[in-house]
């Protein structure tokens, strides 16, 4: 896919994986409207759009789908301005990024040119900062602010798996039907 | 007829209509104006039940209070708002020269009619026994001509409203 | 007090705002169309969302992948089954975790008696806001509270049930459970006649609903339109088709699709859908296998550095989990595809210069959850 | 393990466990309770067998204590009066306020049960229980949102007109009280039996139109103003059928009375809901817009405007309205019940049964079908309400009456028997209304049965170009 989309727009690809195929941030309206259009493609859905926040720039993952011939196209962007991301709407070309770019826009802070209505859509103007950034409010100190490690796993059992009914030390006595109380004996571990 | 019930409702009706009137003039609000007339037109109306001119007392309710009040608020709905009020006009002087001689001419009928004659059983002698009977007969028979052509008007101004406020459109209806 | 002035005389084409919502018996929840109508007309229509917008997305990046399926309950939470379906699908892909056969018929069960659920709520709730006040609503309420019966008989909630776990579900149904669901899906299918002749084809509702919001095929696919609204526009796309997850590729159903596109096409779109789920449900019931309900992983699951996009065709259409891991026992990022907020892509240019009910009716057949459009 | 050996877990619970049917309880009863009640029984039967000696012997007639028609009572208290040489104005006065304290009791105790009534029978049409928890049956359940409404602080929105919000909550109840006048209960017993009651009744009517408007317009909130206008321009509509309806049946039965109209329908044994069908459907239909219900609520459709015209009214004032809902919807059921049910009579059973009470079964019956429509009909847009009167109900109200003017001549002046001419009327009138609705509908277009269809279903899968496939195939 790289290659073709590489042949009908020269220099617009970057790089490319199986999986997606990522395109210079300028072009990528270009680049989704040459894959909405081509035969071979026919990506006519626009099923979903989102932004990454990698520290150092953004990747915009668009997840193009074609339903007549039922594949998947990923297409990404990265923006390596983080400061002031910017980049074509995908909305000239599928409608269905209106509210999708207003929230990535929103949640994030990457700003999409000729977007016909570029507004916050979760938060009220004037709310500092774009929360899914992973500098937000610096948390974390420029690392990130998810979670490195399970809180409790060095104190605990190392083997200690999820599912097994050994999650909690005593076995809550739980309800069978919709009006019985028999209470279900806790058969140990 | 001089009941004493019936010179008490004259009074009570007459100052509710009196008055209606004079709020009307009052009020600064047209909406506030509005409410008083058909205050006044309910005390016509009322004035008419004491007359045992039940039709028209009815008819009073029904076009004046009902129609044309509700013809007034579409009125002043459809003007612009910053002319709701019931402000200072232009037309203050010939306005008020129309309304004394109005009252002149309405005070000579009242001066120069002879009550008298009207006053004893006159009425009583063919006493209908409805007046919408009587109305009527006077209608479909003597005023029979005026009253067609009072309808034709009414039917032409129907229409005249229809063609003036029709858009001008080739789609059709939705309906 | 202003009085008369020139600049106010040119007030014939003043702009009528209407605020529908926040708190409206039509917007489903705390969701608000800023409208500006001339009459009856509506000139202008402008959405205004995020009263409910906790930052799921920012959230989970703090927690496990299993932590974060109480999340997705609250997304949707009139189909909490198909959202836990969804993240779980999305992580097993993700970390490469087997699901025992009998957890997937499980699933198949619960996300479709959801669907059955969902649908009966947004075609009642539909009803209602063409006029029928409440009737229809409660009468498809019967049956979903049987529904949600189950659910509680099963995992002890009746909304937000947190039942799905990243390799299997948490709880096989207890036994009594079984001979419920037969009686529940033996007279479904004639329950579903019952709602749809109360409705389908009253003249007053036929009135209502025909040629109303309508939406092109074309439209619909390039405004991102998924599930009941996208098929209601005549496309054949049902991710349980075209990407047979669980055990959908054993069952054979047919996927409804709509003749105009407008909102009674919708409606019927739900209402057959509820039939086939129905179908969907007693094929699980005749296939399901013995074996246990659920695989063990590891307590805090640490996918390989990646990224996922795993998707669940949910009552309201494609729901999405976008998932990428950096080998942590948290996503470091998080994003749900969720299809009520996609599904207002549209609302605009179906609402503006049609009348404030038809606009109310477009809404209401798009089937919004305002968890699931704020997150 | 068994239901019954657990605890209720709740009070519900308790109570629905506990709840015995009143043939449980009846059967229950001590021994003596039941001789008691036996003897109960006998004694009534007697009494009623001592009425309808009464009755048939004819000594009841006209007495002031024959129940069946209050009006005798009142009037053997005017001659009373008379005799004693007392001044005119006293009878007059006298008799105005006993008729007054009468409607106003009759639809005062209509507000305490009716909003019970609505509430219970809309519950049953949806599969719940409604109000049952204030007294028995719930009955005490409209008295308690009463005082909660009379409790509630009097609020008023900023911006708002104070005369005018202060003034439609009254203004609004005065014509739902005045409409009873003329209604007749029994043969002499309505409080005017005017001769223009027919056009009074319109005229009251009408009157509720500003009520409605300036409710709206003063609140100074948007729902309310565009709540008000769709009311005002419903109502200003359907008045026009309504009076085109009961044009017909004045020109049918040649009074404007409504003594006379019944009367007409008790002389020839024969309702006028069954003579002119499409009138008394067009006002029935016609009535629920002027009263603001369902399937023509669009005034105050909750689920566009909120509450219309009166979503800015909280506490007594909101509580006037909603009772004037009620109040109207039962004044609408005694015109029906007059116009076209036949009023007090019911086939000679009103020598029998006191007329007022026959008629007040009627009111309940139509009040029972308004509520049946609010359980069942969606609603529909004010552009469709509006076509309909103008295009539909207007048109063919205007046939019937030039037909209805026809039949009348030759009921009255032909010679024929009546049960010929009325008969003849009865099946041009059931063939106008069956031909003329089709052949109107056909003209202007409406085939609502097209409308409805079935989804295609389908195995494929696939977008755009698999939708033209389907949709392809027929």
């Amino acid at each position: 896919m790289a290659a073709r989309l590489g042949a009908a727009l020269p220099g617009a690809v970057t790089r490319a994986t199986d999986e997606w195929v990522e395109v210079v941030p300028e072009r990528v309206q270009e680049a989704l409207r040459w894959l909405r259009d081509s035969e071979e493609f026919d990506a006519a859905q626009l099923s979903d759009l989102t932004a990454v926040d990698r520290h150092t720039h953004f990747e915009v993952v668009y997840h193009l789908q074609s339903l007549d011939l039922n594949h998947q196209v990923v297409v990404k962007a990265i923006v390596g301005d983080h400061e002031a991301p910017a980049l074509p709407s995908a909305y000239p070309v599928y409608k269905g990024a209106l509210l999708q770019e207003r929230e990535v826009y929103d949640l994030m802070g990457i700003r999409f040119a000729d977007h016909p209505d570029l507004r916050r859509l979760f938060l009220w103007e004037g709310f500092p900062g774009h929360p899914l950034r992973k500098d937000f409010l610096g948390i974390g100190g420029g690392q990130t602010s998810g979670l490195r490690r399970f809180p409790n796993e060095d104190r605990a059992d190392p083997d200690r798996q999820m599912n097994r009914d050994n999650l909690t030390s005593q076995e809550m006595p739980r309800e069978a039907g919709g009006h019985g109380s028999e209470h279900v004996a806790s058969g140990g571990h | 007829m001089e009941s004493p019930g019936i010179i008490l409702a004259f009074w009570v009706l007459s100052a509710i209509t009196v008055a209606g009137c004079l709020l009307v003039m009052v009020a600064r609000n047209l909406l506030h104006a509005l409410v008083f007339l058909v205050l006044a037109f309910l005390g016509m109306a009322g004035l008419f039940v004491t007359l045992s001119a039940d039709f028209i007392a009815v008819a009073q309710i029904l076009i004046y209070a009902g129609s044309i009040a509700v013809l007034m608020v579409f009125a002043i709905m459809l003007t612009p708002l910053a002319v709701r009020d019931n402000a200072n006009s232009l037309y203050v002087l010939p306005a008020l020269a129309a309304g004394l001689g109005m009252a002149a001419i309405i005070g000579f009928v009242a001066v120069s009619t002879p009550w008298a004659e009207l006053q004893g059983d006159a009425l009583k002698h063919n006493d209908p026994v409805t007046t919408v009977a009587a109305i009527g007969d006077l209608l479909l028979g003597r005023y029979v001509l005026p009253f067609e052509v009072a309808s034709i008007l009414l039917f032409f101004a129907l229409l005249g409203a229809i063609v003036l406020v029709r858009e001008r459109r080739n789609d059709g209806d939705p309906s | 007090m202003a009085t008369t002035s020139d600049a106010a005389n040119d007030t014939a084409n003043e702009p009528y705002v209407l605020n529908i919502g926040p708190q409206h018996p039509s917007t489903h929840g705390v969701f608000r169309l800023r409208v500006v109508m001339d009459g009856e007309v509506i000139r202008d229509l402008d959405m205004i969302v995020g009263y409910l917008h906790r930052s799921m997305e920012k959230l989970a990046e703090e927690r496990t992948y299993t932590q974060n399926i109480p999340f997705t309950d609250r997304a949707d939470y009139l189909a909490a089954m198909s959202n836990n379906l969804g993240l779980c699908l999305a992580v097993e892909r993700l970390a490469g975790v087997e699901v025992p056969e009998r957890a997937s018929y499980l699933r198949v069960i619960f996300a479709e008696l959801q669907r059955i659920a969902s649908h009966a709520m947004a075609n009642g709730t539909l009803v209602s806001d063409a006029g029928a006040w409440q009737t229809p609503l409660l009468y498809m309420f019967r049956e979903r509270e049987k529904i949600l019966d189950l659910f509680e008989m099963t995992c002890g909630a009746r909304l937000t049930t947190n039942y799905m776990r990243i390799g299997g579900v948490a709880f096989d149904p207890p036994p009594e459970f079984w001979p419920a669901l037969q009686e529940l899906v033996d007279e479904l299918p004639a329950r579903i006649d019952e709602y749809a002749s109360l409705v389908q084809d009253s003249e007053i509702f036929l009135a209502r609903t025909r040629n109303v919001g309508v939406i092109t095929a074309a439209d619909a696919i390039n405004g991102s339109l998924v599930g009941p609204a996208l098929r209601g526009s005549g496309v054949p796309w049902d991710l349980r088709k075209a990407e047979p997850y669980c055990v959908y590729d054993r069952m054979e159903f047919e996927v409804p699709v709509g003749r105009h596109g407008d909102v009674y096409d919708r409606f019927m779109v739900r209402m057959e859908e509820t039939r086939q789920s129905t179908a969907i449900i007693k094929q699980a019931m005749a296939q399901i296998p013995g074996g246990p309900h659920k695989t063990d992983i590891p307590l805090a699951l640490r996918p390989p550095a990646g990224e996922v996009y795993g998707r669940v065709e949910g009552p309201r259409g494609e729901l999405g989990f976008y998932l990428v891991s950096d080998g942590t026992p948290a996503p470091y990022r998080f994003h749900i595809r969720a299809p009520s907020l996609i599904n207002l892509s549209l609302l605009r240019e179906m609402a503006v210069g049609v009348s404030l009910p038809d606009a109310v009716v477009a809404l209401g057949s798009l089937d919004i959850i305002v968890g699931d459009i704020d997150r | 393990m068994s239901r019954a050996a657990l605890p209720p877990a709740t009070p519900m619970a308790r109570q629905i466990l506990d709840h015995r049917s009143l043939l449980q309880r009846a059967r229950t009863l001590p021994g003596e309770a039941r001789v008691a009640l036996a003897l109960l029984g006998i004694m009534t039967v007697a009494a009623l067998a001592a009425v309808g000696y009464l009755v048939i012997a004819g000594t009841l007639d006209g007495r002031w204590y024959d129940i069946r028609d209050l009006g005798n009572g009142t009037s053997h208290l005017v001659y009373w009066m008379e005799r004693q040489g007392w001044h005119p104005a006293i009878p007059y006065l006298t008799t105005g306020l006993l008729g007054g304290l009468g409607i106003l009791s009759l639809v005062g105790g209509w507000l305490v049960i009716g909003s019970w009534v609505e509430r219970r029978l809309l519950a049953k049409f949806q599969i719940r229980q409604g109000p049952n928890r204030n007294g028995p049956f719930g009955l005490l359940q409209p008295i308690a949102d009463a005082l909660k409404l009379i409790q509630k602080e009097a609020l008023i929105p900023i911006g708002a007109d104070r005369l005018l919000y202060y003034l439609p909550p009254v203004l609004i109840f005065i014509p739902a009280m005045l409409g009873w006048a003329p209604v007749p209960w029994a043969a002499r017993m309505s409080y005017v039996d005017m001769n223009v009651g027919v056009v009074y009744a319109i005229a009251i009517s009408s009157l509720g139109v500003l009520a409605v408007f300036l409710a709206g317009w003063s609140s100074n909130n948007h729902y309310a103003l565009l709540g008000a206008m769709r009311t005002v321009a419903m109502m200003v509509s359907y008045e026009i059928p309504i009076s085109m309806t009961l044009l017909s049946v004045v020109v049918l039965t040649g009074s404007l009375q409504l003594s006379q109209i019944v009367a007409w329908q008790q002389q020839y044994h024969v309702w006028l809901i069954i003579v002119l069908p499409l009138a008394a459907f067009t006002f029935l239909f016609a009535s629920t817009a002027e009263i603001n219900r369902t399937p023509n609520d669009i005034g105050e459709a909750e689920s566009e405007i909120v509450a219309g015209f009166h979503t800015e009214y909280s506490g007594m004032k909101a509580g006037l309205f909603l009772a004037v809902e009620l109040g109207n919807a039962i004044l609408v059921g005694a015109m029906m019940a007059t116009f076209f049910l036949g009023g007090y009579t019911l086939f000679g059973l009103e020598t029998w049964i006191p007329g007022y009470l026959i008629l007040a079964t009627k009111i309940g019956a139509v009040y029972f079908v308004f509520v049946w429509l609010r359980g069942t009909l969606p609603r529909f847009r004010l552009d469709q309400l509006m076509g309909f009167a103008w295009k539909f109900l207007i048109p063919l109200a205007i046939v019937q009456l030039l037909v209805v003017a026809v039949e009348a001549l030759v009921i009255e002046q032909s010679g024929l028997p009546g049960v010929a001419t009325v008969s003849g009327a009865i099946l041009v009138n059931a063939l106008l209304t069956f031909f003329g609705v089709r052949a109107w509908a056909n003209a202007i277009g409406y085939r609502p049965e097209a409308g409805a269809s079935t989804p295609i279903l389908t195995t494929a899968v696939g977008g755009l170009r698999a939708a033209a496939r389907l949709q392809a195939v027929p």
